[in-house]
């Protein structure tokens, strides 16, 4: 009998963003616009693509949302673990997995992250220690939780960070997550992506307390911050992400904004105009370019991070679709491990 | 009669108990406003107004918990869990609290819920969203179960689940929910337990529910073609289900294949294929087949899961096989 | 079709404690007493019919926490509903269900409130709002947010208790259901039985927060009370079940003492001499019993009390004792309600 | 070679594990400090440390959820849940997560983590405190189910399912865990999904696992008295199990029984007989019985209990019922 740990290999490639102390340097919101342009624009690309029926399934997007991804994983290493959500292509693409695998899984190929398998709601990738979305509301708190107890158990320096939603609080699991994380001091830093809405409904009908008062009665540090700021949540998480890391679990509540439906093909009919309309002023791509223009960066420069990115996008797009249907056998005969001599 | 589709049928069986029984209340997660995920409580909330029909949060754990609390205490909820795979949060208040109430209080009181919860495939919604679990809950007494198959059954099974004073798992196929079929104008509650022959055949018996009702059907007439004279019986009840509907039918054709979309494996099919090795043994004249999904999660990619679902072609080679 | 709704019915008898709207009167004082010294005379009874082997099945005795269950219940009518825990002996007898009754369900009889088919752990009485003791740390908080919801929707003015432990604030139920009563403002009262103890570890070491805190974070008014003081608690709850009859959910927490074992048998080798010793300064009898003599009441009436409620325990284990064995047939019949006609 | 209780063999199994595998951790509710509710795991905080055996909270969801994301980042997880009847709080962590993360990530990590979980009835615990719900797991593709019947077994099939990288669910009968019986000075992992056959016999073949292959070996006992000779095979592991043992069985003994303490209703023994009624249809000749628990709750009184698990006698009456 041997033992045989499963640990998440160090990336291959290097972290989505360049190590950079010198906080809101030019290159460093550079860095972070690219990433939150590709976010956008490969969700873009899966709208239209959705609408053309290319892509199966049901698909959340995160547009509006993408600074959270950006900022907060700018402040993790490809060995820290994430737990994602039915939310979570934006944490996928930050975290660094692979374009040509995502794109593959979401359009159900062979190729795909997940062999065609998982789809939207199951993308992972072990390699950057990305754990899984997870189609289950609140799971990824529990998963989040023990991969913090791993990297304590195992010695590591690593964190692990949870997201979720705002809806997701209603979940027993925030609870049980959270005085866990409290009583044994886990590296585990709770993200709330507070979008204001759960489905269809305003999370406010749904939830009676503020994130801030619960985090407090456990005693975890809480900080908020405009999710829509990609250069604000990178600072709050540098900051939160390195007190995790000394072992104190910390929640980051991010205020950010849900522009398109619940999932695609949702018309948002229960929205109010108003509402809808507002968002154009706080979209996190609009303010990072302006916070880029005062840096002095040239509209030329930006231009190009997003040809850059179109065609990132353009040559995963064209990989996935030239990718095989997955093999039935394969799959069959992929839900336990090979047999190995015990 | 007038055709409506299964989903309007689910509608108006809600509405027609929220009209006559006033102790009737419907919650869950976007049951209100919104009148239901798939749509299936649409418009109650306005008709019946926010004390009837109300949104949850997300909260499964505490929402069938409560049905519990709320059934002991005078109302009859009927609360919808949204995709059969979130039932996992909802086992406890289930299995051990209103399964078993009425037993380990001494009879002292029912416990009158209705979960409702879509399960299946086909959708392209992948390995958390597409199972069917209804094996775990037939499985514990002090539970009913009923899987409806059309839009007749889906009033009918609806209605009386939620006049029974004993829990009541209603599953419902979601691929099913467009379906279209005739509901009378004046519709009745159907009797939970019995079967029914939906086609009537000599050489072999099928038994389905719910969607692999229409599989089975389609497979009854493709072996027809060979010559091959298929009895379809659904079962409409899982728990507890037609015994007698079917060993009856046993006893016309001594052939025997269960078919569902669930996994196969330890499956509501091995119940009946079971029971009847025992007391249909000496009616067989074949060995019993199952068909039911391969022991694997439901996978996303369409190619996948086309292959997954059992299909009419699947089914017809079983009854070949047992008829070999 | 009919509507059968199943309404828990008036309590035949009057509830156990005479109204008596002039707070800490004799009268009342005496009759809070007679009602711990019932459960904690109930209670020593079982144990050593327990250790006789009279007793099967596992016992969770209150011994120490009477004054919770007796200064609650003195605040609630019989229509008022509560969901009890494992450790339920006190809240189903100061609920006012029948000694008779209770003995002969814990000795497995068919005479037994639940016919010998539950025994101490699922002791209930539909009768009496006794929705049942529990064998699910933390199932009963559904159960009663449950109830008060009923109470609510049919227009009742009643409202309903759910007792917990302290180590039961660790389950996510919690969350979940303190949340939804105080979304939905339902007349729900959360009784905390706060007795330092989860089995055989202190619930310090498995609670990070304190309830005061998260109840607060939930908005619901926490109120403390020496849980061993009956009068206290009468005070106390009395208080706190108007405001819930009124609307408002809210916590009741009961700092009290767990004297035996987790469970009869239990050696509590676990436990300090010294914390075992101080129990006795701490005893609910000792406290109301000084009071009573403060307030005047002769010995010789609280001797009466004493005597009257061993004739009563008496007649109820003889009563027991005397009943029968359960029928299986009539228990394998009754897993569901006779079949009525759709 | 030694005696010991199955109990006892179950804390060596985890010893030894901890001792030869630092991935290795143990945790659950009073599972450290105290040596667990049953003791499985006493002493074992103390020999191997606060950060590999710890208590927790009474949070069964959180603890089942953390085991899979610690397995997924390197820890090889064993968490008890008290009693199986709990094992309702696990079900999303278990079914939803760790069965499917394997297939639907494409195969990229396994989940090895073991929950350990005492079943069965006896000792009058009562509805909440008794169940064996083993058929639920069973029914979920890409999750390992054992249940060892004796000392040799719990060791075998604990440190089997430890170092498994899947998810493996071992359910212990603990109204064995005074059973005594022998284990070796150095004893070794059984292979899961291997049956053995307890007893040979030659005229029916009765299948078994956990506490009910003792209740068989007793009924065999009784019925050799009758001249009849039955066969009784220890399944051990139920999913996978061991069909071609249960199968080559009854090609020599032509009838089947199969008996376990769960309900009978879509318990673990519908599957086994339903699939020997299918593939081993040729070699029967006589019904298929089974004997399960009826299907209530379990009851709290002990003249009720006892007519409620299987008995030896009433595996004694099926068999001479198949016979007939
Ligand atoms: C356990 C569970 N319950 C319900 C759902 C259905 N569901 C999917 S997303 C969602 C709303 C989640 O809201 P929030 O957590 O705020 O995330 P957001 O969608 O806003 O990103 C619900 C109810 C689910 N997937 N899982
Ligand atoms: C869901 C569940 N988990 C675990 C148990 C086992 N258990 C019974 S009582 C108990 C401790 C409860 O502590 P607390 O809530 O403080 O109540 P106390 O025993 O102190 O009255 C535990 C862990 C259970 N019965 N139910
Ligand atoms: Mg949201
Ligand atoms: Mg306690």
């Amino acid at each position: 009998m041997t033992a045989r740990p499963l640990q998440p290999q160090p990336a291959p490639l290097p972290a989505t963003l360049p190590p950079d102390p010198a906080a809101n340097s030019p290159a460093r919101l550079i860095a972070l616009y690219r990433l939150i342009v590709l976010i956008r624009r490969a969700e873009e690309r899966l709208i239209t693509m959705f609408a053309d029926g290319e892509v199966p399934g049901f698909i959340h997007l995160s547009i509006g949302q993408e600074a959270v991804s950006a900022g907060v994983m700018s402040a993790l290493g490809p060995r820290d673990t994430i737990a994602s959500t039915h939310r979570g292509h934006g944490h996928a693409i930050a975290k660094g997995l692979p374009l040509d695998g995502f794109f593959a899984e979401l359009l159900a190929r062979d190729e795909g992250l997940c062999r065609g398998r998982g789809g939207s709601m199951h993308v992972a990738d072990m390699s950057v220690g990305m754990l899984g979305a997870n189609g289950i509301v609140g799971a990824g708190l529990s998963i989040a939780l023990g991969s913090a107890l791993a990297h304590r158990r195992l010695g590591r320096r690593e964190g692990a960070v949870a997201f979720f939603g705002d809806g997701a609080l209603a979940e027993g699991l925030v609870h049980e997550c959270m005085n866990l994380a409290a009583l044994w001091r886990l590296p585990l830093l709770f993200v709330c992506e507070n979008n204001g809405w759960s489905e269809f409904l305003p999370s406010s009908k749904q939830i009676a307390f503020t994130l801030a008062d619960l985090a407090g009665a456990y005693g975890l540090p809480h900080t908020l911050v405009d999710g829509n700021d990609v250069a604000a949540v990178a600072d709050a998480a540098a900051e939160v992400v390195a007190g995790v890391r000394g072992g104190g679990p910390a929640v980051l509540e991010c205020m950010t904004t849900r522009v398109r439906g619940h999932f695609e093909g949702d018309a948002q009919k229960y929205r109010d105009a108003a509402d809808l309309d507002g968002l154009g002023a706080r979209d996190p791509l609009r303010i990072a370019e302006a916070q880029l223009a005062k840096a002095g960066i040239a509209a030329a420069e930006l231009d190009e991070v997003r040809a850059e990115v179109e065609a990132r996008i353009e040559a995963a797009v064209a990989a996935a679709r030239a990718g095989t249907d997955p093999d039935f056998a394969a799959a069959r005969a992929d839900v336990y491990s090979p047999m190995e001599a015990v | 009669m007038p055709e409506v589709r299964y989903l309007h049928a689910v509608n108006r069986a809600l509405a027609d108990a929220l009209e006559q029984d006033p102790t009737v209340v419907l919650f869950g997660e976007d049951v209100g406003e919104a009148g239901g995920s798939f749509g299936a409580s649409r418009g109650l909330r306005d008709r019946f107004g926010e004390d009837r029909v109300f949104d949850t949060p997300i909260s499964e754990a505490a929402i069938a918990g409560a049905a519990v609390g709320a059934a002991l205490s005078g109302l009859r909820p009927v609360f919808e869990i949204m995709f059969m795979d979130f039932t996992t949060l909802v086992m406890d208040a289930l299995v051990n609290q209103a399964a078993k109430a009425r037993f380990m209080f001494g009879g002292q009181s029912s416990v009158p819920l209705v979960m409702r919860t879509p399960h299946g495939g086909g959708l392209g919604a992948g390995p958390q969203h597409s199972q069917c679990l209804e094996a775990w809950f037939a499985h514990i007494p002090g539970l009913k179960v009923v899987c409806p198959s059309d839009p007749a059954s889906a009033y009918g099974l609806l209605r009386a689940a939620i006049a029974d004073p004993d829990p009541v798992v209603v599953v419902e196929n979601k691929a099913l929910y467009a379906l279209k079929g005739e509901l009378p104008d004046a519709p009745q509650a159907m009797p939970i337990g019995r079967a029914l022959v939906r086609r009537a055949g000599a050489d072999v018996t099928l038994v389905a529910y719910g969607a692999a009702v229409h599989t089975c059907l389609a497979a009854a007439r493709a072996l027809e073609a060979d010559g091959i004279s298929a009895e379809v019986i659904d079962l409409l009840s899982l728990q507890p289900w037609d015994e007698a509907a079917v060993l009856a039918s046993l006893a016309r054709t001594h052939r025997l294949v269960v078919v569902h979309e669930a996994v196969e494996a330890f499956g509501i099919g091995a119940e009946i294929a079971a029971r009847m090795a025992d007391i249909g043994f000496d009616e067989l004249d074949g060995p019993i087949a199952r068909v039911g999904a391969p022991f694997m999660p439901v996978p996303f990619s369409k190619a996948l899961e086309g292959a997954y679902v059992p299909s009419a072609a699947t089914v017809a080679d079983a009854v070949r096989r047992v008829l070999a």
